[in-house]
């Protein structure tokens, strides 16, 4: 078995020498993110691609609307060296698009069609990305960005069940709400004295 | 003495003794349709198998809409799958039964407020019974077959005479939460 | 010849769970095929966001249905990562025996579950009823059948309950007493094995492409690239086992993956079973404040092998109460999409059934 | 003659009587193969006429005409069924021949209502079926011919009798081949798997029946009981000797069925062309050889 840190060293050392990372993190001895530009991370996944993390592992999207910005997550795995490694990356919120990786990883295909469907992140380069997959006839913002309320949403298309009484009792016995209302009305009837 | 003498039955009683024959046969012989809309389908298939077996009821899976008596609403619905189940809903063939099982389909359970499932079946199709449970025991699921037959016996299972009778009001709740009913299945390719 | 349309549900007894495979076909030929996901999506992941994070020990078992235990697991690992929290030794060995009898139960089922595309009814039956003991099991465990809520950040729920051991050494003899007799009714039979033989083939280069990954990756390249042993978490490195691997990936060869899995799973409880040591099961989350317990900034991606493969939750947080952004990577994701996509094309109508059970798409974790 | 046809419409009811109650007691057999009690032994009945007690939707003209022929043609197909050597309704009439295009008239009624239906699955498993057909029916042919050529006569009361003659055999011993073959082509003609390919509800969702629902399908569960009931009577005749009295009739037929019960039911089920591949390979060869045998060089045991 490799030593699985130096795993991780030697990934650090092949993405900082040829490109700029802004912001690195060890997060354990299998998991290493970098956080880089978005102009860097086509060559940088092809680089990776080519030095044996071959798998594309999951690819997805953050709202960040406070700094106007979505962050868009790679995460790549290599079988032989166990390191997940996290590329990600910023985009603007008003208009966000990112080139497609199609090219590099097929399998992205799917991936990128369901972030454009949560998030509304265009992917040029990917045929069809913009067709709905999971939802079907959605007529609201992207469900997954931070201002979609989905309570707001439910409670206006959806009508709750409302209930007249809060439970039936099937028993015949008294609930425990009604009788400690029960005692508490005796309890004030005996400091008043009797009296109304 | 038994009194011999034939005495002739109006329509409705004649109506009225067949339909009570044809309810035995109905609740001896339910035929439920195999359609998994949700999670608490994966308690089907103990019910279904040898450790609770469901045909000794003489309850078993049909593979089309049009062959079966129930439809089984497992648990949340999706408003995609929503299309779908009204479609096979109106597909089976008269009289039919429908039971949900699980809390999402009596209130939305643990998605009330999600933005993809509805809140309360019976507002789009008509529901006889339903199971409690998140999910609920293989025991509530069989249970809950056993109030069925109880229903169709004491006549009470009248959902699909209620989608008959009410049918402007289940079409509107449904327009209201689908937009539109029918299924668009070209926009995918 | 005119192509033709077919369905291959959401209403269909071929079909596990509710998903639809559009397939075009000319006579028995598939020419197109699509798989139509969505039919099960809750909004999960927005719904994750909405709770804290242990409000969301209740809802994350419900991503994957017929496996929840993963499901746990992975999101216990993640935000013991970004916390930083160590947790017992007694809960991992808990830990691995419930993703164990997990891992036997969902490979019962899926081997059940091959009998109803090749129609051998009998098959189905015998598994399901053996995976039905395991949920017994479970309940005597956890207190439910199917969503445990066991395992927890920090540990697990509470301690194994006295005399368990006996039900599950019980249960593990019978199934290895009657593990041949299912090998013969199934694997071997050979009505069986003309169906499963060379069906559906899936070649070891296109494998990196789909990002498949689990039985239908090792059964292709032939390598024991399992996440247990590549970099186990848990205490997987203590236990002695093999993954099971083949090179020439047929629905027959991925079937035969998984019975051998079987019996490694059976030999991990074992061994789990006599290594558990005695102490604690979980770390407390804060002091009476766990409802309000927040967990430091940062992304994590936890992986847990599954039956299926890599399952994996991206989590986000802020320092909040709540998750900022959980993501799941659904496990059969890409060979359910992509999957159908690119190997249905060619094959027969019959056999369409057979790669949704043997590559194991579930459609809940594709839809969330 | 009207005495002939109500004795004739009362084999057939025999016929659906017996057939029904026993494919409910296989049910229960089949059942404990399963490790469970199954159901009630006479469910099939209850299923049956609660399919007739609901209420159905027509597809046109085609497709409620189609099950009404498909359930004429069978019944009518029964009527010529002898159930021992004396009992027959139409006694010299009772040819093999017969029924064997009197089945296509109900075979093809449904074959015509299920394509009427207009559902794809529908015509798929109309073809299979056919396909299925095809296969099984050339070895059971050259067996059957062969019977025929031995005894003499094709009348199926005529085989019966030769065979329980002090000196013959029954068939099933006389020619272990075709006895072979005779029970692989009833499986196929009665749709047990593993060549119930044009049903397969988990690929083309029980073909044929995919469109009924309520007393169409009611009626085809009747017609199928039926059918099932001359497939299996013909075995009985034509290779288990026949039968002297009702009861050993009763015996021998619960035998055979039950027998192809238990050997389906740990079976799975062939693709089309394994199950066309599968006829066209050994029993055919085993029919030729067994004719060869028998006609050419008189080994008959």
């Amino acid at each position: 078995m490799t030593n699985s840190m130096s795993n991780v060293k030697m990934v650090s050392e092949i993405i900082e020498n040829s490109y700029k990372v802004l912001k690195k993190e060890v997060i354990s001895q299998y998991q290493v993110s970098f956080e880089v530009n978005k102009d860097d991370v086509h060559s940088i996944l092809t680089l990776l691609k080519t030095s044996g993390w071959i798998q594309l592992s999951y690819l997805s999207a953050i709202d960040w609307p406070e700094e106007n910005e979505f962050e868009l997550v790679y995460i790549v795995f290599n079988w032989d060296k166990a390191v997940h490694i996290q590329i990600r990356t910023r985009l603007n919120r008003e208009n966000p698009v990112m080139n497609s990786i199609l090219p590099i990883f097929p399998g992205c295909k799917y991936y990128e069609r369901e972030t454009h469907e949560f998030f509304g992140i265009k992917f040029p380069g990917n045929p069809g990305h913009e067709k709905q997959l999971i939802l079907e006839e959605w007529d609201d913002i992207p469900p997954l960005r931070k201002d979609f309320d989905p309570r707001a949403y439910s409670d206006r298309k959806f009508v709750k069940r409302e209930y007249s009484n809060d439970f039936v009792n099937l028993n015949g016995e008294k609930s425990k709400q009604i009788a400690r209302e029960e005692r508490k009305e005796k309890i004030i009837k005996v400091r008043k004295g009797g009296r109304k | 003495m038994l009194s011999t003498k034939f005495t002739k039955l109006s329509k409705e009683e004649v109506d009225r003794k067949w339909w009570e024959i044809g309810d035995f046969f109905r609740r001896n012989s339910l035929w439920m349709l195999m359609y998994c809309t949700g999670c608490c389908a994966i308690e089907l298939p103990p019910a279904m198998t040898s450790a609770y077996d469901m045909e000794r009821l003489g309850m078993g899976p049909m593979a089309t809409p049009r062959q079966a008596d129930v439809l089984l609403v497992t648990g949340y619905l999706s408003l995609k799958t929503l299309r779908r189940l009204i479609y096979t809903y109106e597909q089976m063939s008269e009289p039919k039964y429908v039971v949900g099982i699980g809390s999402c389909t009596i209130n939305g359970g643990i998605y009330h407020d999600s933005h993809a499932v509805i809140n309360q079946l019976n507002r789009y199709v008509p529901v006889d019974v339903y199971v409690a449970g998140c999910m609920p025991n293989t025991e509530a699921v069989m249970n809950g077959f056993v109030d069925l037959m109880g229903l169709i016996k004491t006549k009470k299972a009248n959902g699909w005479k209620d989608y008959h009778a009410r049918n402007e009001w289940y079409m509107a709740n449904q327009k209201a939460a689908l937009g539109e009913v029918k299924v668009h299945d070209e926009f995918h390719e | 010849m005119k192509e033709m349309k077919l369905f291959l549900g959401p209403q269909h007894p071929g079909m596990h769970g509710n998903a639809s495979v559009h397939m075009y076909v000319d006579g028995d030929i598939i020419k197109r095929a699509f798989l139509l996901p969505g039919m099960l999506h809750r909004g999960f992941e927005k719904g994750m966001e909405r709770h804290s994070w242990i409000n969301n020990i209740s809802l994350i078992p419900r991503v994957c249905v017929v496996e929840p235990d993963i499901n746990e697991m992975a999101f216990a690992m993640g935000a013991e990562t970004l916390a930083g929290i160590t947790v017992p030794e007694r809960a991992h060995y808990i830990r691995m025996i419930i993703l164990e009898l997990a891992r036997l139960s969902i490979h019962l089922m899926s081997y059940g579950g091959l009998g109803s595309p090749t129609g051998l009814y009998t098959l189905m039956y015998h598994a399901h009823t053996d995976r039905n003991t395991i949920l017994n099991i479970f309940e005597k465990i956890t207190g439910h059948r199917v969503y445990h809520q066991y395992i927890i950040p920090g540990g697990v729920r509470k301690d194994l309950p006295i005399g368990i051991e006996e039900d599950i050494h019980a249960f593990l003899d019978d199934l290895e007493n009657r593990y041949e007799e299912y090998r013969d009714l199934g694997i071997n039979n050979p009505t069986v094995l003309a169906r499963i033989t060379d069906t559906i083939p899936l070649p070891a280069e296109v494998v990196w492409e789909l990002g498949v990954t689990g039985i239908g990756m090792r059964s292709a390249v032939n390598k024991p690239y399992d996440l247990r042993k590549v970099m186990p978490y848990a205490r997987y490195d203590k236990i002695d086992f093999e993954v099971p691997v083949a090179d020439y990936s047929d629905a027959k060869s991925r079937v035969d993956c998984k019975l051998q899995e079987v019996i490694q799973s059976i030999s991990i409880i074992r061994q789990c079973l006599k290594l558990i040591p005695e102490g604690d099961v979980r770390v407390p989350l804060g002091r009476g404040q766990s409802m309000r317990w927040t967990i430091p900034k940062g992304h994590v991606y936890s992986v847990v092998e599954s039956s299926r493969g890599e399952f994996g939750y991206f989590m986000v947080s802020n320092g909040g109460v709540n998750p900022y952004r959980v993501g799941v990577r659904g496990a059969s994701y890409p060979q359910g999409l992509l999957g159908i996509e690119k190997y249905l094309p060619g094959t027969r109508l019959d056999d369409a059934a057979l790669w949704v059970d043997t590559m194991g798409v579930c459609s809940p974790e594709i839809d969330r | 003659m009207i005495t002939n046809i109500l004795f004739g419409v009362g084999v057939a009811f025999f016929g659906f009587v017996l057939q029904t109650s026993i494919a409910g007691v296989n049910r229960k057999v089949v059942g404990r193969v399963q490790k469970r009690y199954g159901p009630k032994w006479y469910q099939e009945f209850l299923d049956i006429f609660k399919l007739l007690s609901k209420r159905s939707v027509t597809h046109g003209w085609i497709f409620d005409f189609g099950v009404i022929m498909a359930l004429g043609g069978i019944i009518g197909t029964a009527m010529f069924m002898p159930i021992t050597s004396d009992l027959v309704a139409f006694a010299d009439f009772d040819n093999f021949f017969i029924f064997v295009y009197l089945i296509a008239v109900g075979m093809l009624g449904m074959a015509m209502s299920a394509s009427g239906s207009g559902n794809p699955l529908a015509s798929i498993g109309v073809m299979r079926a056919l396909t299925t057909m095809l296969a099984y029916e050339v070895p059971f042919m050259i067996v059957v011919l062969t019977i025929i050529k031995l005894t003499g006569t094709s009348s199926v009361t005529g085989i019966a009798e030769f065979q329980q003659l002090a000196s013959n055999n029954w068939f099933m011993i006389a020619l272990p081949l075709g006895g072979i073959v005779g029970v692989m082509s009833l499986m196929g003609m009665i749709g047990k798997k593993p060549f119930e390919t044009y049903i397969a509800p988990a690929e083309i969702a029980s073909g044929p029946m995919v469109e009924y629902g309520g007393k169409q399908l009611g009626m085809l569960f009747i017609m199928h009981e039926i059918t099932v009931f001359i497939e299996v009577s013909l075995f009985v005749h034509l290779f288990l000797g026949g039968a002297e009295n009702v009861v050993l009739f009763i015996v021998k037929y619960f035998l055979v069925y039950t027998t192809l019960n238990i050997i389906s039911s740990v079976y799975g089920r062939f693709k089309i062309d394994q199950v066309v591949l599968f006829f066209y390979k050994w029993p055919i060869l085993m029919a030729i050889s067994q004719a060869f045998v028998a006609i050419y060089l008189g080994w008959v045991i």
